[in-house]
C-alpha cells in the first residue's frame, strides 16, 4: 500500500489538473491562457516524471540525463522567439 | 584578369571599401593569432626532436593563467572586430528615405527588375551613380539570392515575403550580378550585370527604354483589368475597403490586431486575402495566387502606394 | 576461461562470415564500420572527382547542369552522413572507448550491432538514390526547392538520412552510458583519455540534435507527399523555419564531425612528444564547452537569409565565443610540444597537418562569423574552402592520423613508416593546393554550386583541380600500403609507439574480451616516460 | 554480490532509456518549435483554428492516457514486489487503455474528415485561412506521430505482459524490463500532456 497510495494520489491530482486546464481555457484568452495551460502541463509532466517514472528515487546524474533534453529544447524555442519576435 | 578585378571584385561603393578594410584587418588578426602556432610547432618539432640533445628540464604540464590569457586575449580582440562589423551590418538595414525604389523578382532562372518609371529589364539592372537605391526583392518560386560582389552585398530572396537590399554605387561601370542561393537546374547561369551610370546617362537610358507608363500607372491598368476596381473602386456597390490613403496607415483587422499597411501587407492581401481580413469587411476577396505573378503584384502595390495621399472615395484619376 | 583462449585475438576468434555479421564485439563492429565507411568515402570521393574535372573549364562539358547538381548533392549527402559523422566515432570510438576505459565492451553490445545494421540500411537507401538518378537539392534540402520544385529522389534521400540518424542516436547513447558505467576501478573522470572526453561530448550532440533533423525530414517528406506544408510560403508557411530546424541540427553536426578529431589529435600529440597534454583539464573541458556552445550558434548560417537583424547580431557574437575552446586546444597542443621528445612518425605528421589546416579553417570561420564580411562571402567558395579546411583538412587528416596510429593495435601489423610519412606530406600539399585557391575565388565573388563560371576564374579552378588530383592519389596511397602491411608488415608489439593508455597494455590485436583481468588505474593519464623495451626499434624494422 | 550486479545493470539500462527518451523529447521538440513559430506568426488564426478541434475528445483521451500511465506505474510496483499477476493485469490494463486511446483518436479523425478539417484529405479551400491550414497540418503530423508512439507502446506492453505471464521474464529479478517499458509509456503520456493544450486549448 505504501507504494500504491502515492500513485493513486498523483493520478487523482493529474485528473484534477486536467479539469483545471480545460476550465482555464474556457475563461482565459491570449497570453494568460498560454501561460496557464503551459504551467499546468508542466506541473502534470513533473508529477508523471517524478512519481510515475520514479525519478524521485534516482540520483542526481540520472535526473540530469532525464531532463537535459528539456534544456536543449528551450535553446531551440528561445532562439525562435528571438527571431520571430524581432523580424 | 583585369575584368576579374573590376567586374567581379571592383569596389563599386563606399561600403565595399569598408568591407575590404574590415576583411584585411581580420586577415591580419588571423595571422597574428595563428602565426605563433605555426612557428612554435615547427620550431619545437625541430628543436625537441626525439634523440636530439636539448634542455628539457622544468617542463610544465599546466599553467592556468597562461591558458586563461590565451583564451581571453584573442576573444577580446575579436570582440572589437565584432563591434566594427556589426555596425556595418546594421547600416544595411537602414536605407535612406530618399532612396530610389527598384523592384526585383527572382524566378527560375532569371532576374527581372522594375524601375519606378515603369521601365523593366531582365538580368540587367541600371542604376545611377551616387544615389541610394533600395531594391525590394520578391521570389516567384524558390529561394534565390541577389549577389553583387563589387558591392560586397547579397540578400536572399524568400518566396512569400519581401526582403530589401540597399546600396549607393559610386563608380560607374558594369559589375557582375548573380544568384548565390542554389535554386535548381540552371542556378549557375542565373545572372547578369549591374550597370552603374552617371545620373545623366541613367536619365538617357530611362528615356530610351520603352515603357507603358510608370509602374503605378501599369498597376492602375492591372487594377481595372483584373477586376479589382469592381469592388475597391469608388463606384462599387460591394462592401470592400477603399485603398486611397491606405498605404503606411494602421489597419484594424477582424481578429482585433492592428497592422501597418506596408508592402508586405498589401502583397499578402492580394495573394493570401484570408490571412489578414480588415475589420468591418466580409472576407469575400478571392485569392490571386495563381492569377498574378510577383511582378504584377509589385505593380499593384506601386499603384496602391501612389494612392497613399489620396482621399477615400475621392477621384484619384 | 583458460589461458589459451584468452590469448586468441579478436580477429582470430571465428572466421566465418556469420561470426562477423552477428558479432557483438565492439572491435569487430568497428571493423565493419571501417569497411563500410571506406566504401562510402570512395563513392563520395568519386563524386568530388567528377565535380573537380568538370570545373577545369568554364563551360559545361562533362556534365549537364542537372548532372552537376546531382553530383554535388550526392557528394555532400554521402560525405556528411555516411562518412564524416560516423567516421571517427563509429570506427575508432567503437574500437577504443572500451579499451581506453578498461571495459570488456560497450554498455549495450547488441544495440551497437543494431546501429551498424541501421547504418547499412540507410546506406542502401543512399545507393538506391544514386542508382535511380540522384537528387538535386544540395545536401541542405532548402525548402521550397526540395519540397515543391526539385524533381530528384528527395523522399528517398530524406529516408536514407532519417534512417542513418537512428544509427547516430543509438551509437551516441551507447557511448554515453559506457563512459558513465563501465570505467574500470580507478578510472576517474579526471583520468579519462582526452579521446574519450571528445567522444563523450560528441555523443551528447548525437543524441540531442539528430532527432530534430529526423522530424524536419519527416515534414519535408509530408510536404512532398501530401501537401502538408508548414514550410510552404504559398500556404503562408515559412521557409526560414526549415532553415532554423535544419541548422539546429546541422551546425552541431559540424562539431560531431570535428570533436572526435580534436580528441584524436590530443592523443597523437601526447604520444609524439612523450609528454602529458598541457592543461589536461582545459582540453577536456573545452570539448564539453564546444558541445554546448555548438548549439547556440546555428543562426550564423542565416545572416542573409532574412532572419531578424537582432538574431543575427546575437548569433554572430556567440559564434566568436565558440572559437575560444577551439583556440584553447590548439594553443595547448603547441605548449605540449615544448620540451618534449618529438618523433616525426606518420601519426604526428598527420597531427601537425591537422593543426595547421584546422587553424586556417578556424580563423576563416572567425572571419565568416563577422556579419558584414559574411554578407559578402556567404554562399561563395570562401565558405566552401572554410568548411573543407575543417572537415577534410581537419577531420579526414585526423582520421588518417588515427588510422596510422592505431593500425598496429587493430590489425597487429606494423605499417611502413616511410610511406606513411610520404602520404601525410602529399595529403597536406594536395589539400592546400585544392582548397586555398578557393578562398581567393570566394572573396572575388565566385558563388558555390556553380557549374559554369566566368572565364576569369579558370586559372584558380585549374589550380584547385590539379590539387584535387594530388589529393585523390594521396588518399589512395595509404590504402595500398595498409593492405600490403596486413600480409607483409612486421608483427606489432603491444605498445609500438611507447604510448600511455590502457589500449597499449593489451596485445596487438587485442584478445576477444580485451582484458584478461580488468585493469586498475592508479594515476593521472599521460604519465610519461613509458618503458618501451626497444619495441620502437622493432617497429622500424 | 548478485544484488549489486543487478542494481548496476538496472542503472545502466535506465540510463540508456532516459537518453533515448531525451532524443524522443527532441524529436517532438521539433514539432513544438513549429507550433511556437506558427503561433508567433499567426496568433489569432491559430486560436480560431484550435477552436475547431474536439477538445472534449482530447480531454477524454487525456483521462484514458493518464489512467493507463497509472496502470503501468502499478504494474512496475507489482513487478518490483515480484507479484506476477498484478504485473500482468497492470500491463494489460495499460495496453488496453492505449488501444482505447487509439480508438478515440480514430473516431476523432473520422469526424474531422467529415468536417473537412484534415489536410491532405480536404482541399486547401476548405480551410478558413492559410494559417488554419498550417495549424491543421501540424495537428495531423503531431497527433499521428504520437499515435505511432502509442501503437509501439501498446505492442511493448502487450508483449511484456505475455512474457511475464509465461514466466520468460523472471520477477522481481528482471523487473527492470518492466520499468524500462514503463518509462517509455510515461513519456508518451508526457508528450500528450503537452500536445493537448498546445493543439486543443489555444485561446
Amino acid at each position: 500500500m505504501r507504494t500504491i497510495a502515492p500513485l493513486l494520489t498523483v493520478w487523482a491530482a493529474l485528473l484534477a489538473l486536467l479539469g483545471l486546464t480545460v476550465g482555464a481555457s474556457l475563461v482565459l484568452t491570449g497570453t494568460p491562457s498560454l501561460i496557464a495551460s503551459l504551467a499546468i502541463a508542466g506541473l502534470k509532466a513533473a508529477l508523471v516524471v517524478w512519481v510515475f517514472m520514479q525519478l524521485r528515487r534516482e540520483g542526481g546524474l540520472m535526473r540530469v540525463m532525464a531532463l537535459g533534453a528539456v534544456f536543449w529544447l528551450l535553446i531551440l524555442l528561445g532562439y525562435l522567439v528571438l527571431d520571430y519576435a524581432t523580424r | 584578369m583585369n575584368r576579374l578585378l573590376t567586374f567581379w571584385a571592383g569596389q563599386a561603393s563606399h561600403h565595399a571599401g569598408q568591407v575590404d578594410t574590415l576583411f584585411l584587418g581580420l586577415a591580419v588578426l588571423a595571422v597574428l593569432l595563428s602565426a605563433p602556432v605555426f612557428i612554435l610547432i615547427t620550431w619545437f618539432a625541430v628543436k625537441y626532436r626525439r634523440g636530439k640533445p636539448a634542455d628539457r628540464t622544468h617542463a610544465v604540464n599546466r599553467n592556468v593563467w597562461l591558458e586563461v590569457s590565451w583564451a581571453a586575449i584573442p576573444f577580446l580582440a575579436t570582440v572589437a572586430f565584432y563591434l566594427w562589423s556589426t555596425g556595418l551590418f546594421i547600416d544595411l538595414y537602414q536605407p535612406p528615405a530618399e532612396a530610389l525604389a527598384i523592384n526585383a523578382v527572382g524566378k527560375q532562372w532569371m532576374w527581372k527588375f522594375q524601375h519606378p518609371g515603369g521601365q523593366a529589364e531582365i538580368n540587367e539592372l541600371h542604376v545611377p551613380a551616387g544615389q541610394a537605391v533600395v531594391v525590394t526583392l520578391a521570389s516567384q518560386d524558390v529561394i534565390h539570392s541577389l549577389f553583387v560582389p563589387a558591392l560586397r552585398l547579397k540578400q536572399d530572396v524568400v518566396p512569400g515575403r519581401y526582403t530589401r537590399l540597399w546600396f549607393r554605387a559610386d563608380a560607374a561601370g558594369s559589375y557582375a550580378l548573380v544568384c548565390a542561393q542554389f535554386c535548381g537546374t540552371d542556378h549557375a547561369v542565373m545572372g547578369g550585370q549591374l550597370v552603374v551610370q552617371t545620373p545623366a546617362d541613367y536619365a538617357r537610358w530611362l528615356a530610351a527604354a520603352g515603357t507603358d507608363g510608370s509602374l503605378a500607372a501599369q498597376g492602375a491598368v492591372l487594377f481595372r483589368q483584373m477586376g479589382c476596381s469592381g469592388c475597391h473602386g469608388a463606384a462599387s456597390t460591394v462592401h470592400a475597403p477603399p485603398l486611397e490613403g491606405l498605404y503606411g496607415r494602421p489597419v484594424p483587422l477582424a481578429n482585433g490586431q492592428v497592422v501597418t499597411a506596408d508592402d508586405q501587407y498589401l502583397r499578402d492581401s492580394i495573394l493570401l486575402p484570408q490571412a489578414q481580413v480588415a475589420a468591418g469587411y466580409p472576407a469575400i476577396m478571392p485569392t490571386y495566387q495563381n492569377v498574378l505573378g510577383e511582378e504584377d503584384v509589385l505593380k499593384l502595390v506601386a499603384y496602391i502606394k501612389s494612392l497613399a495621399n489620396a482621399q477615400p472615395g475621392g477621384g484619384h484619376e | 576461461m583458460s589461458e589459451a583462449t584468452a590469448e586468441v585475438s579478436y580477429l582470430e576468434h571465428g572466421h566465418s562470415l556469420k561470426s562477423w555479421l552477428l558479432t557483438t564485439d565492439h572491435k569487430r563492429i568497428a571493423i565493419l564500420y571501417f569497411l563500410s565507411i571506406t566504401l562510402f568515402f570512395f563513392v563520395g570521393g568519386a563524386a568530388a572527382a567528377l565535380i573537380r574535372i568538370d570545373l577545369l573549364t568554364p563551360e559545361a562539358d562533362l556534365m549537364s547542369n542537372e548532372g552537376y547538381n546531382r553530383a554535388f548533392t550526392l557528394h555532400g549527402v554521402i560525405m556528411v552522413w555516411f562518412f564524416l559523422i560516423p567516421s571517427i566515432p563509429n570506427t575508432f570510438g567503437n574500437f577504443l572507448v572500451p579499451l581506453m576505459i578498461g571495459a570488456r565492451d560497450l554498455a549495450f553490445p547488441r544495440l551497437n550491432l543494431l546501429s551498424w545494421y541501421i547504418y547499412m540500411v540507410g546506406g542502401l537507401f543512399t545507393i538506391a538514390v544514386l542508382v535511380l538518378g540522384g537528387v538535386d537539392t544540395g545536401w541542405t534540402f532548402y525548402t521550397p526547392l526540395s519540397s515543391m520544385f526539385a524533381n530528384g529522389n528527395v523522399i528517398l534521400a530524406a529516408t536514407a538520412i532519417f534512417v542513418v540518424g537512428f544509427s547516430s542516436i543509438l551509437t551516441g547513447l551507447n557511448f554515453i552510458v559506457t563512459v558513465h558505467r563501465l570505467r574500470c576501478p580507478g578510472m576517474t573522470w579526471g583520468r579519462l583519455p582526452l579521446f574519450v572526453w571528445s567522444i563523450y561530448a560528441t555523443s551528447l550532440i548525437l543524441v540531442l540534435a539528430t532527432p530534430v533533423l529526423s522530424i524536419t525530414l519527416v515534414l519535408i517528406a509530408a510536404e512532398r507527399l501530401f501537401g502538408i506544408g508548414v514550410f510552404n510560403p504559398a500556404l503562408g508557411g515559412d521557409p526560414l523555419l526549415y532553415q532554423h530546424l535544419f541548422w539546429f541540427y546541422s551546425h552541431p553536426a559540424v562539431y560531431i564531425m570535428i570533436l572526435p578529431a580534436l580528441g584524436v589529435i590530443s592523443e597523437l600529440v601526447a604520444t609524439a612528444a612523450r609528454k602529458p597534454v598541457f592543461g589536461y583539464r582545459f582540453v577536456a573541458g573545452s570539448s564539453i564547452a564546444i558541445a554546448i556552445l555548438g548549439f547556440l550558434v546555428w543562426g550564423h548560417h542565416m545572416f542573409v537569409a532574412g532572419q531578424s537583424m537582432y538574431a543575427s547580431a546575437v548569433f554572430s557574437f556567440l559564434s566568436l565565443a565558440v572559437a575560444v575552446p577551439s583556440g584553447i586546444k590548439v594553443y595547448n597542443w603547441t605548449a605540449t610540444l615544448y620540451k618534449g621528445h618529438i618523433a616525426l612518425d606518420p601519426p604526428f605528421l598527420f597531427a601537425m597537418s591537422f593543426i595547421g589546416l584546422f587553424v586556417v579553417g578556424g580563423m576563416t570561420g572567425l572571419i565568416l562569423a563577422m556579419l558584414a564580411v559574411d554578407v559578402h562571402v556567404h554562399d561563395t567558395y570562401f565558405v566552401v574552402a572554410h568548411f573543407h579546411y575543417i572537415m577534410v583538412g581537419g577531420t579526414v587528416s585526423a582520421y588518417f592520423g588515427a588510422l596510422h596510429y592505431w593500425w598496429p593495435k587493430m590489425m597487429g601489423r606494423m605499417l611502413p613508416l616511410v610511406w606513411g610519412r610520404l602520404s601525410a606530406i602529399f595529403i597536406f600539399l594536395g589539400f592546400n593546393l585544392t582548397f586555398f585557391p578557393q578562398f581567393i575565388l570566394g572573396y572575388l565573388g565566385m558563388p558555390r554550386r556553380y557549374h559554369v563560371y566566368p572565364a576569369e576564374f579558370q586559372t584558380l579552378h585549374v589550380l584547385s583541380s590539379a590539387g584535387a588530383s594530388v589529393l585523390g592519389l594521396a588518399y589512395l596511397l595509404p590504402f595500398t600500403y595498409l593492405l600490403y602491411s596486413l600480409r607483409h608488415g612486421g608483427k606489432a608489439p603491444p605498445n609500438p609507439w611507447g604510448a600511455t593508455g590502457l589500449e597499449w597494455t593489451v596485445p596487438s590485436p587485442p584478445p576477444q574480451h580485451n582484458f584478461h583481468e580488468l585493469p586498475t588505474v592508479d594515476g593521472p593519464p599521460y604519465q610519461y616516460p613509458v618503458e618501451v623495451d626497444g619495441e620502437r626499434e622493432a617497429a622500424h624494422g | 554480490m548478485a544484488d549489486t550486479a543487478q542494481a548496476r545493470q538496472r542503472e545502466t539500462t535506465l540510463m540508456g532509456m532516459y537518453l533515448f527518451l531525451g532524443s524522443e523529447i527532441m524529436l517532438f521538440g521539433g514539432l513544438f518549435a513549429v507550433a511556437l513559430a506558427l503561433r508567433l506568426m499567426h496568433p489569432q488564426e491559430i486560436v480560431a483554428a484550435s477552436k475547431h478541434l474536439h477538445y472534449g475528445i482530447g480531454a477524454a483521451n487525456t483521462v484514458v492516457l493518464l489512467t493507463s500511465s497509472l496502470a503501468v506505474a502499478l504494474a512496475v510496483a507489482a513487478a518490483e514486489a515480484g507479484k506476477i499477476k498484478g504485473t500482468v493485469v497492470g500491463l494489460q490494463a495499460g495496453a488496453g487503455l492505449g488501444i482505447g486511446f487509439l480508438a478515440l483518436k480514430a473516431v476523432e479523425y473520422v469526424s474531422e474528415y467529415h468536417e473537412r478539417l484534415l489536410p491532405a484529405l480536404a482541399p486547401p479551400e476548405a480551410f478558413a485561412n492559410p494559417a488554419a491550414h498550417l495549424f491543421m497540418d501540424l495537428y495531423l503530423i503531431a497527433t499521428s506521430l504520437h499515435a505511432v508512439h502509442v501503437t509501439i507502446g501498446v505492442g511493448l506492453l502487450a508483449g511484456l505482459a505475455l512474457r511475464v505471464h509465461h514466466r520468460s521474464l523472471a520477477l522481481p529479478r528482471q523487473a527492470t524490463g518492466v520499468e524500462v517499458v514503463g518509462l517509455y509509456w510515461h513519456l508518451v503520456d508526457v508528450i500528450w500532456i503537452f500536445l493537448y493544450p498546445v493543439l486543443y486549448l489555444v485561446r
